[in-house]
């Protein structure tokens, strides 16, 4: 790290501690929070995009079968659920994959002629049927337990802190399904077929009811951390918040962040060690060169196809597990909430701004580019209110103009991400 | 073939290529200036890139006070090992990086500060050493875009390149990136020709080409440069291609080493042994 | 066994439609590939841009309505659409001067102005939203329909009635002109043949004596128009709302990679691909298989293959199917 | 060594190689020379695996190697360079040689977060070998270099070096001298006989510089429109009226002329 | 000093997102009601009440809660109006307002999820529960002899859960569903949705969703192709926007939504005429609500710590006591400070039931001649 690096760094932690100041520590702390798991995701893209030159534009679904590894490991199992249909839903599946096992067996075993296009085509439709035959209505038993409540399966009950690297193996068993089809595709390609998966996904999740309510939201995950109210109610917490001079319930929602925080932190600083480490090896020169000049390093003797597989499965797997902890610190899955824009393209320009192909620089962007997502929205108001602080009260003018405030914290968005790559084009912390 | 297809323009004295009016040789040193007036020293080479300093970006300078020139209907050639600066100076030369220091005329006139399209409009014609054609156009339309600026008829051109390079007619309609490394080459060649430049620039145009087209390109070259066009060109195939120059430039690290007509290099054994391979 | 009315039925809710919304698509599809092909970075302001485009259109057209102008049975919007494009064009040719030169200049990755393109969106946006509000405006006039259903059932006398918008129609039409002169003016005229050459080695279009700065200047004003009457007629047909022109953004993406990026054949195709798998895929052929199927065959379920909930899903699976046997799609599109 | 059986690959109706026959003897330096577009290079392409054959045999030391993956190869000791130069842009000189050795312990990535010792030796040795080899080629001055960043003659250079980071049992050589300075490629070709007759490489060299195929290579192959026209010694070659014609022609005729 | 005292209070709501085009009128309703307070100088001895707003963006929970943080933590607003939609409403409930003890009521998240959220008595809403609704529904279903329809929802825990609670009450009173397909809103084309719905069939089409959103595409390509000319919709779909939109196309059709007594509503509109761009549009009077009730339960407790007054939101709420209609908030305040009981009507017939919301009054109506008339109340 270079002293630049370094000062870096040091503003982007004077910008969240001055929220501190300026507006509260909660606030800053949430931003860190949030600004860690922004991290994380960065890490993951930056894997893939800055080292191996893959683009993948689907990060949102693997932060969202993050997600959905909180819900299955640490929501409790719903027995009658279960019990109505859960074993059918379960053989539907297995049914289901069976298809399509069977189906590239047979494309591998028969020869390539018509026969094997029909055979390809009957297996598929009937399979797919005798599917739909099993599947559905267990689904749809299941789905008719108290839908307003649960309607769903549940998960295992385990303690949420599991969910993380569950997260991150779901997520990592998508990516190998995705990568062993999809990561023949080059540049642009891959991105359209990598955001169709990612919709594909949000789409099951939000219809599935049966995992995981779908847009009814599963709400009231489990916590890693005590809950505030508890620590409220607990004599020796406001005891000893007494003595640091705090109120109990800023206290509570202070202790309660912090030790996100420090969650959160202890896995960031794991994956940027790790990541550090494969970026200086041989390993990251191999991956480099991969990216410089597939061809070449394939006639190198380096294996791209596996490569590519491995750093795009490592990469999911970090969003999936960034996924997980965010789910966590928001104690719902809210399928509704995944858009592209926020779980994918916000990511990128956390790692465009930071500086692809260097880890701290997606680290720094992951930070800087959060606290800007929920600071321009007063940003945006403070300028609006200058602006029109000189026009008379009721002035249609006036009016609009703060009516639109809120839109402004688009358009300070589009600004400040403007001005950044304006004044480094390839990043804060550009690669090397 | 005919000649007419060159000598629409700068084609003032078909005697020129034989009769130099500047006298090849150390002679250039002599009219080097430093602030370089506008209008060129009477008996100025046609084009001159005059003790140019400069490099890529805002790296360290590649070029140190490199000076080459031609003359009307004339082949100058340069030589010179590897990363010598060659193509640094051709391209020094077409305006397509930061000259520091010295000044490029043509013509007498001041074209230092021109954009490399508007050398193109005064005249010059440049082929660069790598990614020199546009791999996702045909053939035909690659030389098409040679023409760009050309209002007149094109076609007769065209079959002249065809006549010129009889592999590429049969491959018009293909995609020039899926052409052979040779193809490629007198695509990037044909392309340039079809600007009826007054000065031709080739950066290496025989790297990779067969004998007999390499023969057939020298034969072309000569007989372009007879017609009064300037012809100034970077190769490694040395021997042939001072064998057909005027005046030869030996570069290294960027400054001019040996500067002579191509039979006197050819003849310094020194410039054999360590340029041109014995 | 009634066919016919089957085939009415099929064709009022398949085929009209999914070919109505697959012009839409590919008019977009359209302006994403050009810039894509000539500039080479996706451009994910142009939902935005179409948007923006439009806004113009609309203001202008309030005006024409308010002045008592209008165009017969044709909307008004298409005689204020020329005013549109001529002011989307000046902003955009502005946005390039001040925003994705420096870049160019520079010659960043294309994942650079993908990026600094996403900056330029979120101000468009804002900017629309400033002007003309988030909501949904109306400014469709003129005749609405060519046939509506009601009409075609007096008409023939079937069971199942066949509407076609006029707005529909246009909009086909549009686009069929629209990817024709496109095609023409790229591979036959010099100047769209230079800006293919400028896409293609930018260093050596200099060398050929191409202006680099003419060639973005006509992308943009081509994009301007591109994108204005895309909005322009999808406004029309539907409503104008700019959060749903930023929505439009990801099918007009699918159908410009499934043609092929770069290629305007390729996007017209690519629109109908994504248009009629969201369609055809999710469609219910129960009333389709009670007209032609014998009563004991009827089914009784809906037919449907999939719920629509998946539509989306089906056509990205039928993009990502595609593009495992086409990679750079059905007309062999750039790739950078 | 290799043995190429009735092999043809078709570009759409193109017949780019058209059932071409040819033997490479173990041990030798074969010349691989003919027109422009007659093959070669596709030719090269197929047998390393980065073209698929429309149909026909690679067999190498008796084994089928057809349409097996490049980097299956390049382990099996089959090494090739590329006609217009493959540079990692991005990287130093010296990166640029240093990843070519297989089989790197610090190419695991367990051995990246665990093994740090091991890595380190092997770094050491492979940066010598690299330094060496940049040496040899005269562009040690530039190995911190990006190699985006040198000249064009620099990055054949480079293409060449990567071949010496390795024990290959064959190399294929796909006109490295084009635009090599000539005295630098007399080395280059000193140094490529040398590795013939040290270690035993075989080579097989694409060439539009008759010198320089003189100098070393028998026998000799030329192509034509895809197919295998003559096979000798280079003399043998020369004299082939149809060679003449279709590739090595009769040379400059206005010679005379300007020469004065 | 009069205005000494300053309240603030958070209004947390989606004015960038899907619903963006509803959310200013509903802010400026909630702000209609701080105003009114304000220049009554009544609340707590002549405190001023400012509003701090926020977006929610109505979808990226991460951000809403952010804003949550920084309103409360920072700003210190001492109750929220919002927030507007459903997830972020949980978020912010969960992980902000239940941490910091603060009073949350929403004018429009409707989920019946909600109801049985963790709240520890901090969260209350105008707005009824979608369970409720569905009942109504079947009832002027089955009254109109309709016994066979389609039905679409948006994609969302409001439509789905509306959805859910209509199918299953319909089914129950003997009605046939023949399909019930989701939309997604802001999407550019529904003839897929449209295709389905017509060929499944059915006497008229439910739209369980927003007139701002897919709902009205929806009922346009519905239209246009003729796949239906009568429909059924539900709140969401009910504003001036629908006659707007569609005139007499949909005449024939009917609808319901939660609303008090048209006086009230006129009522409304009256007052609200000034500062409210469209008071009728859906959930503006539930957001006038939403701040009177937090501001009339400040004073019921004499303080506004969040931690006095959240018990006193279902006193002002309900019966007992003197009725309070929108507009005569000073009277309630002064009532209440009086030592008096107050039953909020407010501009919806606040009623509040069972955790804290609103019973569910509904307007059903019927269109003819282009026009939205009132066919009975439910
Ligand atoms: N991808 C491709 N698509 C179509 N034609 C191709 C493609 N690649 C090569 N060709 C054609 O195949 C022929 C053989 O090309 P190849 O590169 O093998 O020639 P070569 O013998 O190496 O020539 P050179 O000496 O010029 O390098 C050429 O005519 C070329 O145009
Ligand atoms: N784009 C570039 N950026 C920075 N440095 C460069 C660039 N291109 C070339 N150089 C450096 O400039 C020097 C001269 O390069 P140039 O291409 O002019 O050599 P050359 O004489 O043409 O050699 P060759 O015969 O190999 O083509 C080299 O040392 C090279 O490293
Ligand atoms: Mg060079
Ligand atoms: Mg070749």
């Amino acid at each position: 790290m270079t002293a630049r690096d370094a000062l870096l760094f040091v503003f982007v932690g004077c910008l969240i501690i001055g929220t501190g100041f300026v507006q509260s520590w909660n606030s800053a702390l949430l931003i860190l929070n949030m600004g860690l798991i922004s991290a994380i995701m960065a890490l993951g893209v930056n894997l893939q995009w800055g080292l191996a030159g893959l683009f993948n534009v689907g990060v949102m679904g693997f932060v969202a079968l993050g997600g959905l590894a909180a819900v299955v490991t640490s929501m409790p199992a719903n027995a009658e659920e279960w019990s109505v249909g859960g074993v059918r839903v379960i053989f539907g599946l297995l049914l289901g994959a069976g298809t399509i096992i069977a189906t590239i067996m047979l494309r591998q075993r028969m020869a390539a002629d018509r026969a094997r296009n029909l055979a390809t085509l009957v297996v598929l439709i009937g399979g797919f049927f005798l599917f739909r035959a099993v599947f559905d209505p267990g689904v749809d038993a299941i789905e008719s337990v108290n839908p307003a409540a649960t309607g769903y399966l549940g998960g295992l009950g385990l303690p949420v802190l599991v969910a993380w690297p569950v997260g991150g193996l779901l997520a990592a068993g998508a990516a190998w399904i995705i990568g062993k089809t999809a990561l023949g595709l080059r540049s642009d390609y891959l991105a359209i077929a990598t955001l169709g998966i990612a919709e594909i996904i949000i789409a099951i999740l939000k219809n599935e009811d049966w995992l995981s309510r779908g847009v009814k939201n599963v709400v009231g995950l489990p916590r890693p951390v005590p809950y505030e109210i508890d620590l409220q109610n607990s004599e020796s917490f406001v005891e000893r918040a007494a003595g640091l001079g705090l109120d109990p319930t800023t206290a509570s929602t202070l202790y309660v962040k912090l030790g996100y925080s420090i969650l959160f932190a202890i896995v960031l600083i794991i994956l940027l060690w790790l990541a550090q480490k494969a970026l200086n090896s041989p390993w990251g020169r191999m991956m480099r060169a991969i990216r410089d000049n597939e061809v070449a390093a394939e006639a190198m003797g380096k294996d791209v196809t596996a490569r590519h597989l491995q750093v795009f499965i490592l990469g999911s797997a970090i969003c999936g597990i960034a996924g997980a902890m965010m789910t966590t610190l928001d104690g719902q899955l809210t399928p509704g909430t995944y858009q592209p824009l926020r779980y994918t393209f916000l990511i990128w320009v956390m790692v465009i701004v930071g500086g692809s192909g260097n880890n701290l620089g997606a680290v720094l962007g992951g930070f800087l580019i959060w606290f800007l997502w929920v600071q321009v929205e007063p940003i945006g108001l403070l300028v609006m209110q200058g602006v029109t602080a000189g026009m008379a009260d009721g002035y249609w003018l006036k009016d609009h103009l703060l009516d639109s405030a809120a839109h402004m914290r688009l358009l300070t968005m589009g600004l400040v991400l403007l001005l950044v790559l304006r004044f480094s084009p390839r990043g804060l912390i550009p690669e090397r | 073939m005919s000649d007419d297809a060159y000598s629409g323009r700068g084609n003032k004295d078909v005697s020129l290529g034989k009769n130099p009016k500047t006298p090849v040789g150390g002679s250039i040193e002599t009219q080097k200036t430093k602030n370089a007036p506008t209008k060129g020293a009477p008996g100025e080479p046609y084009l001159i890139g005059d003790a140019m300093s400069g490099g890529y970006g805002s790296g360290p300078d590649i070029l140190h006070d490199c000076t080459i020139a031609v003359n009307e209907g004339e082949i100058a050639v340069i030589v010179g090992p590897n990363g010598a600066g060659k193509s640094t100076a051709m391209k020094a030369v077409f305006g397509m990086l930061d000259v520091r220091k010295g000044a490029v005329r043509l013509n007498g006139e001041d074209i230092t500060a021109l954009t490399p399209q508007a050398r193109v409009a005064k005249g010059m014609a440049f082929v660069p050493q790598t990614s020199n054609i546009f791999t996702s156009m045909t053939v035909e339309e690659n030389l098409e875009m040679g023409a760009f600026l050309r209002r007149d008829d094109i076609q007769k051109t065209i079959d002249q390149v065809y006549e010129l390079f009889p592999i590429l007619r049969s491959k018009r309609l293909q995609a020039a990136g899926e052409l052979s490394g040779g193809q490629r080459q007198q695509v990037a060649v044909g392309r340039a020709l079809m600007t009826q430049p007054k000065v031709l620039m080739l950066d290496e145009p025989t790297a990779g080409v067969s004998p007999i087209v390499m023969d057939e390109l020298f034969d072309r070259i000569i007989e372009v440069a007879k017609t009064g066009i300037s012809i100034l060109m970077v190769e490694q195939n040395a021997r042939q291609a001072l064998e057909i120059a005027d005046k030869g430039y030996v570069l290294v690290q960027g400054r001019n080493r040996f500067t002579d007509t191509g039979q006197a290099l050819l003849a310094d054994p020194e410039v054999r042994k360590s340029f041109l391979g014995g | 066994m009634d066919y016919l009315n089957a085939l009415v039925a099929f064709a009022n809710f398949v085929l009209v439609p999914g070919t109505a919304y697959g012009a839409q698509l590919a008019l977009g599809a359209l302006g994403v590939t050009l810039i894509y092909g000539i500039l080479r970075f996706s451009n994910f302001a142009h939902g935005d841009t179409m948007a923006f485009g439009t806004m113009f259109v609309i203001l202008i057209t309030w005006g024409f309505q308010s002045a008592g102008i209008s165009f017969g049975p044709l909307p008004t919007a298409l005689l204020a659409l020329p005013f549109g494009i001529a002011l989307t064009g000046l902003f955009l040719i502005g946005t390039d001067k001040v925003v994705y030169q420096f870049y160019r200049q520079r010659k960043v990755k294309p994942v650079v102005l993908v990026m600094v393109s996403l900056g330029v969106m979120f101000i468009m946006n804002g900017l629309t939203r400033f002007i003309i509000g988030p909501n949904d405006q109306r400014f469709a006039d003129g005749e609405r329909f060519i046939i509506s259903a009601r009409d075609f059932k007096t008409m023939t006398g079937l069971d199942e009635g066949l509407a076609i918008k006029s707005t529909q129609g246009i909009t086909l039409i549009t686009a069929i002109i629209v990817v024709a002169v496109l095609f023409w003016f790229l591979n036959k005229t010099r100047t769209g043949k230079s800006m293919r050459a400028f896409s293609d080695n930018e260093d050596l279009a200099l060398l050929s004596g191409i202006n680099p700065e003419r060639v973005v200047l006509y992308t943009w004003l081509i994009v301007a128009a591109l994108a204005t009457v895309a909005g322009t007629l999808y406004g029309l047909d539907k409503s104008f709302k700019p959060f749903t022109y930023f929505q439009l953004l990801l099918p007009i993406f699918a159908a410009a990679i499934v043609g092929g990026l770069g290629n305007p054949l390729g996007a017209i195709a690519g629109g109908f691909v994504i248009a009629f798998s969201e369609v055809t895929i999710t469609y219910a052929f129960k009333k389709v298989g009670n007209y032609v199927l014998p009563d004991a065959l009827a089914p009784d379920g809906l037919a449907q293959l999939l719920s629509t909930d998946y539509k989306f899903a089906v056509s990205f699976a039928i993009l990502i199917i595609v593009l495992l046997f086409k990679p750079t799609g059905l007309f062999k599109g750039q790739s950078v | 060594m290799i043995v190429v059986e009735d092999l043809h690959k078709h570009f759409g109706g193109f017949h780019a190689v058209d059932g071409a026959s040819l033997e490479i003897q173990q041990g030798t330096i074969t010349g691989l020379i003919g027109p422009n577009g007659a093959g070669k290079t596709t030719l090269f392409n197929v047998i390393a695996g980065v073209l698929q054959p429309t149909s026909g045999r690679v067999t190498m030391a008796g084994e089928d190697i057809t349409g097996l993956p490049p980097h299956t190869l390049f382990s099996k000791g089959l090494l090739r360079t590329f006609q217009i130069a493959h540079e990692f842009s991005s990287m130093t000189l010296r990166e640029n040689l240093m990843m070519v050795p297989g089989g790197q312990s610090g190419e695991t990535l367990w051995n990246t977060w665990f093994g740090r010792k091991r890595i380190a030796d092997e770094e050491r040795a492979l940066a010598a070998k690299a330094d060496e080899v940049l040496e040899f080629l005269t562009i040690d001055h530039i190995s911190d270099e990006r190699a985006g960043n040198i000249s064009g003659g620099q990055k054949k250079l480079l293409e060449l070096g990567r071949t010496m980071m390795v024990d290959a049992k064959i190399v294929f050589l796909d006109e490295v001298g084009a635009g090599v300075n000539r005295t630098l490629l007399n080395t280059i070709g000193d140094a490529i006989i040398r590795l013939n007759q040290e270690r035993g490489y075989t080579f097989v060299v694409i060439e539009h510089d008759m010198d320089f195929i003189g100098r070393l290579c028998d026998p000799v192959i030329c192509m034509a429109e895809g197919k295998v026209l003559a096979e000798g010694t280079l003399d043998e070659i020369k004299a082939n009226e149809q060679v003449i014609e279709a590739y090595l022609g009769t040379g400059l005729k206005n010679k005379a002329k300007v020469g004065a | 000093d009069g205005h000494a005292k300053e309240v603030k209070i958070g209004v947390i709501l989606g004015f960038t997102g899907p619903i963006e085009s509803l959310t200013p009128h509903m802010g400026n309703a909630a702000e209609l009601a701080m105003k009114e307070v304000t220049d009554s100088g009544l609340l707590l001895d002549g405190a001023k009440v400012t509003s701090v707003r926020g977006d929610s963006t109505c979808v990226d929970a991460g951000a809403a809660t952010a804003v949550a943080e920084r309103q409360i933590t920072g700003d210190g607003v001492k109750g929220i109006v919002g927030a507007d939609c459903s997830g972020v409403t949980g978020a912010i409930l969960s992980n902000v307002a239940v941490a910091n003890g603060v009073v949350m009521v929403s004018p429009s998240a409707t989920s019946p999820a909600l109801s049985t959220a963790e709240d520890d008595g901090l969260f209350f809403r105008t707005a009824p529960s979608d369970a409720r609704q569905g009942v109504v529904m079947t009832e002027v279903l089955m009254e109109a002899d309709i016994k066979e329809v389609a039905l679409t929802y948006t994609n969302n825990d409001y439509g789905k859960g509306l959805a859910d609670s209509f199918q299953a009450a319909y089914e129950a009173a003997g009605g046939t569903v023949t399909i019930s397909a989701a939309h997604e809103d802001g999407k550019a084309d529904y003839s897929a949705e449209v295709g389905a719905l017509a060929s499944a069939g059915g006497d008229r089409l439910v739209v369980a969703g927003y007139v701002d959103q897919g709902g009205s595409g929806i009922v346009r390509a519905a239209l246009d192709s003729g796949a239906f000319d009568t429909f059924h919709f539900p709140d969401g779909m009910i504003s001036a926007k629908l006659v707007e939109n569609f005139g007499a196309e949909i005449d024939g059709s009917s609808g319901q939504h939660p609303s008090p007594s048209d006086e009230l509503s006129k009522l409304f509109t009256e007052i609200a005429a000034d500062s409210v761009e469209q008071p009728t549009s859906p959930f503006a009077p539930e957001s006038y609500d939403a701040a009177a009730l937090i501001m009339l339960a400040m004073q019921a407790a004499g303080s506004m710590e969040p931690g006095d007054y959240k018990d006193k939101v279902m006193e002002v709420a309900n019966a007992p006591g003197e009725k309070i209609s929108a507009g005569e908030l000073a009277k309630g305040l002064q009532i209440l400070k009086d030592g008096g009981d107050i039953d909020y009507v407010g501009a919806t017939d606040v009623e509040l039931i069972g955790p804290g919301e609103a019973a569910g009054n509904y307007r059903v109506v019927g269109f003819e001649g282009g026009e939205e008339v009132t066919a009975g109340r439910k």
